[in-house]
């Protein structure tokens, strides 16, 4: 793929535990009349239209029929990926890499409030013959997993905790976060059993909200915009498919996208070559299983690494200044999304308080959550 | 290449009885939120009344009432009762249930319609259901009014209508 | 602004309740029926060997994961494995909290890929990982050929 | 700069059942496994993997692209699912087109998969929650009241009768006599269809497709890596695909617009100006019998209103002027939505290869289409075909 790809124009409703004063429409809307304005743009200028999302998170048999409206796409080239944001944004880049499109439009949003049965629905995923018969809440996959990982890499409770508490803190900083908070190791290690070593404040909350992103290959980048951010790698990997043939010790789609992203990108070296790193952290210990994953740090040290204070904001590699999952809520579909809406205002110095200095270059990372081995890496830069 | 032997054969009815299976019935509630539009839209049902929006760019009145008109992308102007009759575009006369189970021979037979409502723009219409009249004599173009559930129990959604009939 | 008119009284919030309502019967596959027809009537577990690559994988398949190819043996495993992970979950599906937790296990059996997941009944100072454990079945005559049909694992 | 050429150069398919034994992991392998046969590939081969499917209600499994990966091929590769529907089957192709005309590589395997004989006891349970959670769903509405409703509307615009429009169900039905993978293939005269059960009038039986389950694969390839695999490569010329609003009942149902508009995408790529004589061999997509009479004039096949007329004359019979549905359609075939679309593009690539057995059309075509439908009459995907 020859094109450069660019990010003209983000979109974003802030986050929040309930939204009750906007359909999934209206909120939708609301993400991508922002986007639209930055890039300057008419959703008639706009190529084609991609929407992440997931059916039984919106409660509808056919989701897809609903998406056009809101992003002023009716009538026009509009798809469905039933994947991660950065998936979505992934096809966008494949897009405008055939040469039949200039501008892709990216959406998800998260209405995870309006699940009244969250927890049926995660269990609804689980293998129907295999797993689900068991009765347990899909949640069990990461505890099993967490065991695992802990006990094989050395990575210990503490240190998860560490990646809570971090991470709710950063999100102090972040208007857009749901879920910040200053706790302490105690609090998290003392929290809730899930399904142990998962504690209750391990695991990210849910959160409503919607992105929209704007993509543009590199003409119309440059004629739209003063700032644009360059995707410089973008891959997606599924791991393992079935749970029950995984190694719980590292993270194989996380592994084999970095290969990929960091190779598109030229990067050899991730701890000197990026500046900033967002990961999924749905789960505490996934940030550690995933930094371990990508090759940003060495099998069991991630844990050492975020005790030592090397991922907070002023550290060795900043990772989730945003506050992640954890402190800005999961947002199903649209996780990858607000990382990447952060890479972007990093990237853009306009970041605030939680700016990371001279910011140049970005990793976004995403899982999809359990039970799946499936998730994407973006690497971001401003040049 | 060739495509003629094709794999997998399927299940008669006896091998699909002995067959090991599993059965789950997911538990899959939603609470939606109504937000603006809707919001208003079922509100003004409760009031026994039809709301539509109206977009000045593109000068439609549509339904539902909506805030934002999505063929201009923009917000809807303002919010627009429209009157409860209106003419059938098309129609059909349903003998089965949601679930595929068959109607029986004395139940009222099912007459889904899309109706277009008068005082909103040409062509905008809604699904909603025939009432009091001779499936054999429902036609397109044929003029019908809805008929309201008592104002006390009406609770804000579509069913606050019970059905059109002729008038 | 987004939108000409807003919500701005919480008064004026509102949602819809609904469901989707279905139902399911899985059929357990052509390699899922194998294995728990064979549980059922025979009280093992058999994995899927792969004659091109040698891979054997449980649960069964009827196809190799590894080089495509299509599968046609299978054989027994016994009802022994070793423990790779265990998790104490205290909720259910629907997100109800038991009184006491549940513990799960992924039981790895030796030189297969994959595994099973299934209930732990082992004494918490024996809990540990890479422990032998062994399928306790129920009685034949109350095989149904299901997952059920394996009450836990025990230590050996 | 060029545009980079795809090719099918592979296809495979399950037969299509009522109740398959198969899970739909494994349904999924049996034809991305016969796709590959055919072009002569391994997995390791396959570099990237699109799977469609359409909804997760049907299999009864929340995030259903994700279950299916392990037989779609998908473990460690860059699997992704698409979904727009009904229309997925055709769409899932133009996605995999994406995959290889970008550059992102040059070998992409193209899975659809379907299972709708686990949702019990009837997947029209699953149709009920594919309108308005909150404007229609309250009203019980089913699938067929839709179909009923915009068939009526179809009828009444250009005066047709019902045998005008059944007589697309008597043709497809026989055509599928041939299919190997035909769930319901039955020579089914005229006087079967206008008097099998009325279900929603105008809506009889005979003129639905039944719900099935089945798979379909093809492999995609590179222009050089195409030419190295086969001396028959059968191009992807054009691609369209396009989502109306779902306030469906606000729009006239007698014409899918959609279905133009994504037609004339793809015709424009494939630089076909008047595809009424361009285009040899059609399949557009036939849940309904009408929809086939609906879908030939969004497909700007015939004039608006003629379709009924040509299907009586025989123009759209295998031995006509342009052969329609020579693979039995979803009518005859049957119906795993994904599947189905994607047989459809199966069909086309067989056909201008010469290769369509005793379904094989005179004339040795060159240039064929093949469109789905999916939504609330929303979505139409048209991809062109070109030896």
């Amino acid at each position: 793929m020859k094109e450069r790809v660019a990010i003209v124009g983000i979109g974003v409703t802030g986050f929040s535990s309930v939204s009750p004063s906007l359909s999934f429409k209206e909120l939708t809307y609301t993400a991508a009349v922002k986007a639209y304005q930055e890039a300057g743009l008419h959703p008639k200028e706009i190529d084609s239209f991609i929407t992440a999302s997931e059916d039984f998170m919106e409660g509808y048999s056919i989701f897809d029929e609903y998406v056009p409206d809101q992003m002023g796409a009716v009538m026009r080239p509009v798809h469905t990926v039933t994947a991660d944001f950065i998936q979505a944004l992934g096809i966008g880049y494949m897009m405008i890499n055939t040469g039949r499109f200039r501008i892709i439009a990216v959406e998800a949003h998260s209405k995870a409030s309006n699940v009244k049965t969250l927890d049926e629905v995660k269990a609804f995923a689980l293998d129907p013959v295999y797993i689900r018969p068991l009765k347990e809440n899909a949640d069990f996959l990461a505890g099993l997993e967490m065991k695992r990982f802990l006990e094989e890499t050395g990575n210990t409770e503490e240190q998860c905790a560490q990646v809570v508490v971090k991470n709710k803190a950063n999100a102090l900083n972040n208007p857009h976060a749901a879920h910040a908070a200053s706790l302490t190791i105690n609090d998290v290690l003392s929290s809730h059993p899930l399904s142990l070593p998962l504690k209750e404040l391990d695991a990210a909350k849910p959160a409503d909200g919607a992105i929209m992103i704007v993509l543009a290959s590199e003409k119309e980048a440059k004629a739209l915009c003063k700032k644009p951010i360059w995707i410089r790698g973008i891959s997606w990997f599924s791991g393992q498919g079935n749970p029950w043939c995984r190694n719980f010790a590292y993270a194989d789609y996380a592994q084999l996208s970095a290969q990929k992203a960091f190779a598109m990108a030229g990067i050899t070296n991730p701890l000197k070559d990026l500046d900033f790193a967002e990961i999924c952290d749905e789960y505490s210990y996934k940030e550690l299983q995933h930094l371990e994953s990508i090759g940003i740090a060495r099998k069991g040290e991630a844990g050492f690494l975020t005790q030592t204070g090397a991922t907070k904001l002023g550290g060795l590699l900043p990772v989730n200044v945003s506050g992640g999952s954890l402190g800005v809520g999961h947002t199903y579909e649209a996780s990858g999304g607000m990382k990447v809406v952060e890479a972007v205002m990093q990237l853009r110095h306009e970041a605030g308080i939680r700016q990371v200095p001279n910011a140049k270059t970005g990793l976004v990372q995403s899982w999809r959550g359990v039970p799946t081995a499936t998730g994407a890496i973006a690497i971001l830069s401003n040049e | 290449m060739k495509i003629d032997n094709v794999p997998m054969k399927g299940l008669s009815s006896e091998e699909y009885e002995k067959a090991l299976k599993i059965t789950w019935k997911p538990n899959l509630h939603y609470t939606w939120d109504n937000g603006i539009g809707i919001g208003k839209y079922l509100q003004s049902l409760k009031e026994g009344k039809i709301l539509a929006s109206y977009c000045e760019k593109c000068e439609r009145i549509m339904l539902p009432a909506r805030a934002f008109c999505e063929m201009c992308f923009r917000p809807t102007d303002k919010y627009v009762p429209v009157k409860d009759t209106g003419t059938v575009n098309t129609f059909a006369i349903c003998h089965v249930n949601w679930d595929a189970s068959r109607l029986k021979p004395d139940e009222p037979r099912h007459i889904p319609a899309v109706i277009e409502i008068d005082g909103a723009s040409s062509g905008q219409g809604i699904m909603h259901l025939l009432g009091n009249v001779d499936p054999a004599k429902v036609h397109i173009g044929m003029k019908v009014k809805a008929v309201w559930k008592p104002a006390t129990e009406r609770e804000g959604s579509i069913t606050d209508i019970l059905f059109f009939e002729p008038y | 602004m987004s939108f000409k008119e807003i919500i701005q009284l919480n008064t004026q919030l509102g949602y819809f309740e609904g469901q989707i309502p279905v139902n399911y019967q899985y059929t357990l596959g052509v390699a899922g029926n194998k294995f728990f027809e064979t549980l059922k009537q025979k009280g093992e577990f058999i994995a899927s060997i792969c004659s091109h690559c040698g891979v054997k994988t449980i649960y069964p398949l009827i196809y190799c994961e590894e080089c495509f190819n299509p599968i046609e043996t299978y054989a027994s495993v016994g009802l022994e494995g070793n423990l790779y992970s265990f998790t104490k979950c205290y909720r259910d599906y629907q997100g109800n909290t038991y009184d006491e937790p549940h513990v799960i296990g992924l039981i790895k059996f030796d030189g297969i890929k994959g595994g099973i997941i299934h209930r732990l009944n082992i004494d918490e100072k024996d809990l540990k990982l890479g422990i032998r454990v062994k399928a306790k079945l129920k009685p034949i005559k109350e095989r149904t050929g299901s997952l059920d049909d394996i009450i836990c694992f025990e230590k050996v | 700069m060029g545009f980079r050429k795809v090719a099918i150069v592979g296809a495979g398919i399950t037969k299509f059942v009522r109740r398959a034994q198969e899970t739909g992991p494994e349904m999924s392998y049996l034809a991305s496994k016969m796709a590959l046969d055919q072009a002569g590939l391994k997995l390791k081969d396959v570099e990237m993997v699109t799977l469609g499917t359409a909804p997760d209600a049907f299999d009864g499994v929340h995030m259903k692209g994700e279950y299916l990966l392990s037989g779609a091929g998908g473990n460690n590769k860059p699997y992704i699912r698409n979904f727009v529907g009904g229309g997925t089957g055709v769409f899932a192709p133009i996605h995999g087109w994406m995959h290889v005309a970008s550059g992102a590589c040059d070998i992409c395997l193209v899975v659809c998969s379907e299972k709708m004989s686990s949702c019990h006891p009837h997947p029209q349970g699953a149709f009920l929650t594919i309108f308005d959670h909150t404007t229609e769903q309250p009203l019980k509405p089913t699938l067929i009241w839709i179909f009923a409703l915009e068939m009526r509307r179809y009828m009444e615009t250009y005066g047709l009768t019902k045998a005008d429009v059944a007589r697309v169900a008597v043709k497809n039905k026989n055509n599928a006599l041939d299919h190997p993978s035909a769930q319901v293939a039955e020579a089914v005269t005229l006087e079967d269809v206008l008097n099998s059960e009325v279900l929603a009038e105008p809506v009889h039986r005979l003129d639905i497709s039944p719900a099935s389950d089945g798979a379909a694969a093809v492999v995609l390839a590179s222009e050089d890596v195409a030419k190295r695999l086969t001396d028959k490569p059968v191009w992807i010329d054009g691609v369209g695909w396009n989502l109306d609003t779902a306030y469906w009942a606000t729009k006239d149902l007698y014409y899918p617009r959609y279905v133009e508009k994504a037609a004339r995408m793809a015709y424009e790529m494939a630089g076909i100006t008047e595809p009424h004589k361009e285009i040899q061999v059609a399949e557009p997509y036939d849940p309904f019998d009408y929809k086939e009479l609906h879908h030939m004039e969004g497909l700007l096949l015939c004039e608006r209103g003629e379709a009924a007329r040509l299907t009586a004359e025989g123009y759209t019979a295998r031995t006509g002027n342009l052969p329609t549905c020579p693979s039995g359609g979803a009518l005859g075939v049957g119906n795993p939505i994904s599947a189905t679309g994607l047989m459809k593009v199966i069909e086309i690539f067989l056909q201008l290869r010469g290769e369509a057995g005793k379904r094989q059309i005179p004339g040795k075509p060159r240039v064929g289409v093949a469109q789905a439908w999916g939504d609330l009459m929303q979505v139409g995907t048209v991809i062109v075909l070109r030896r």
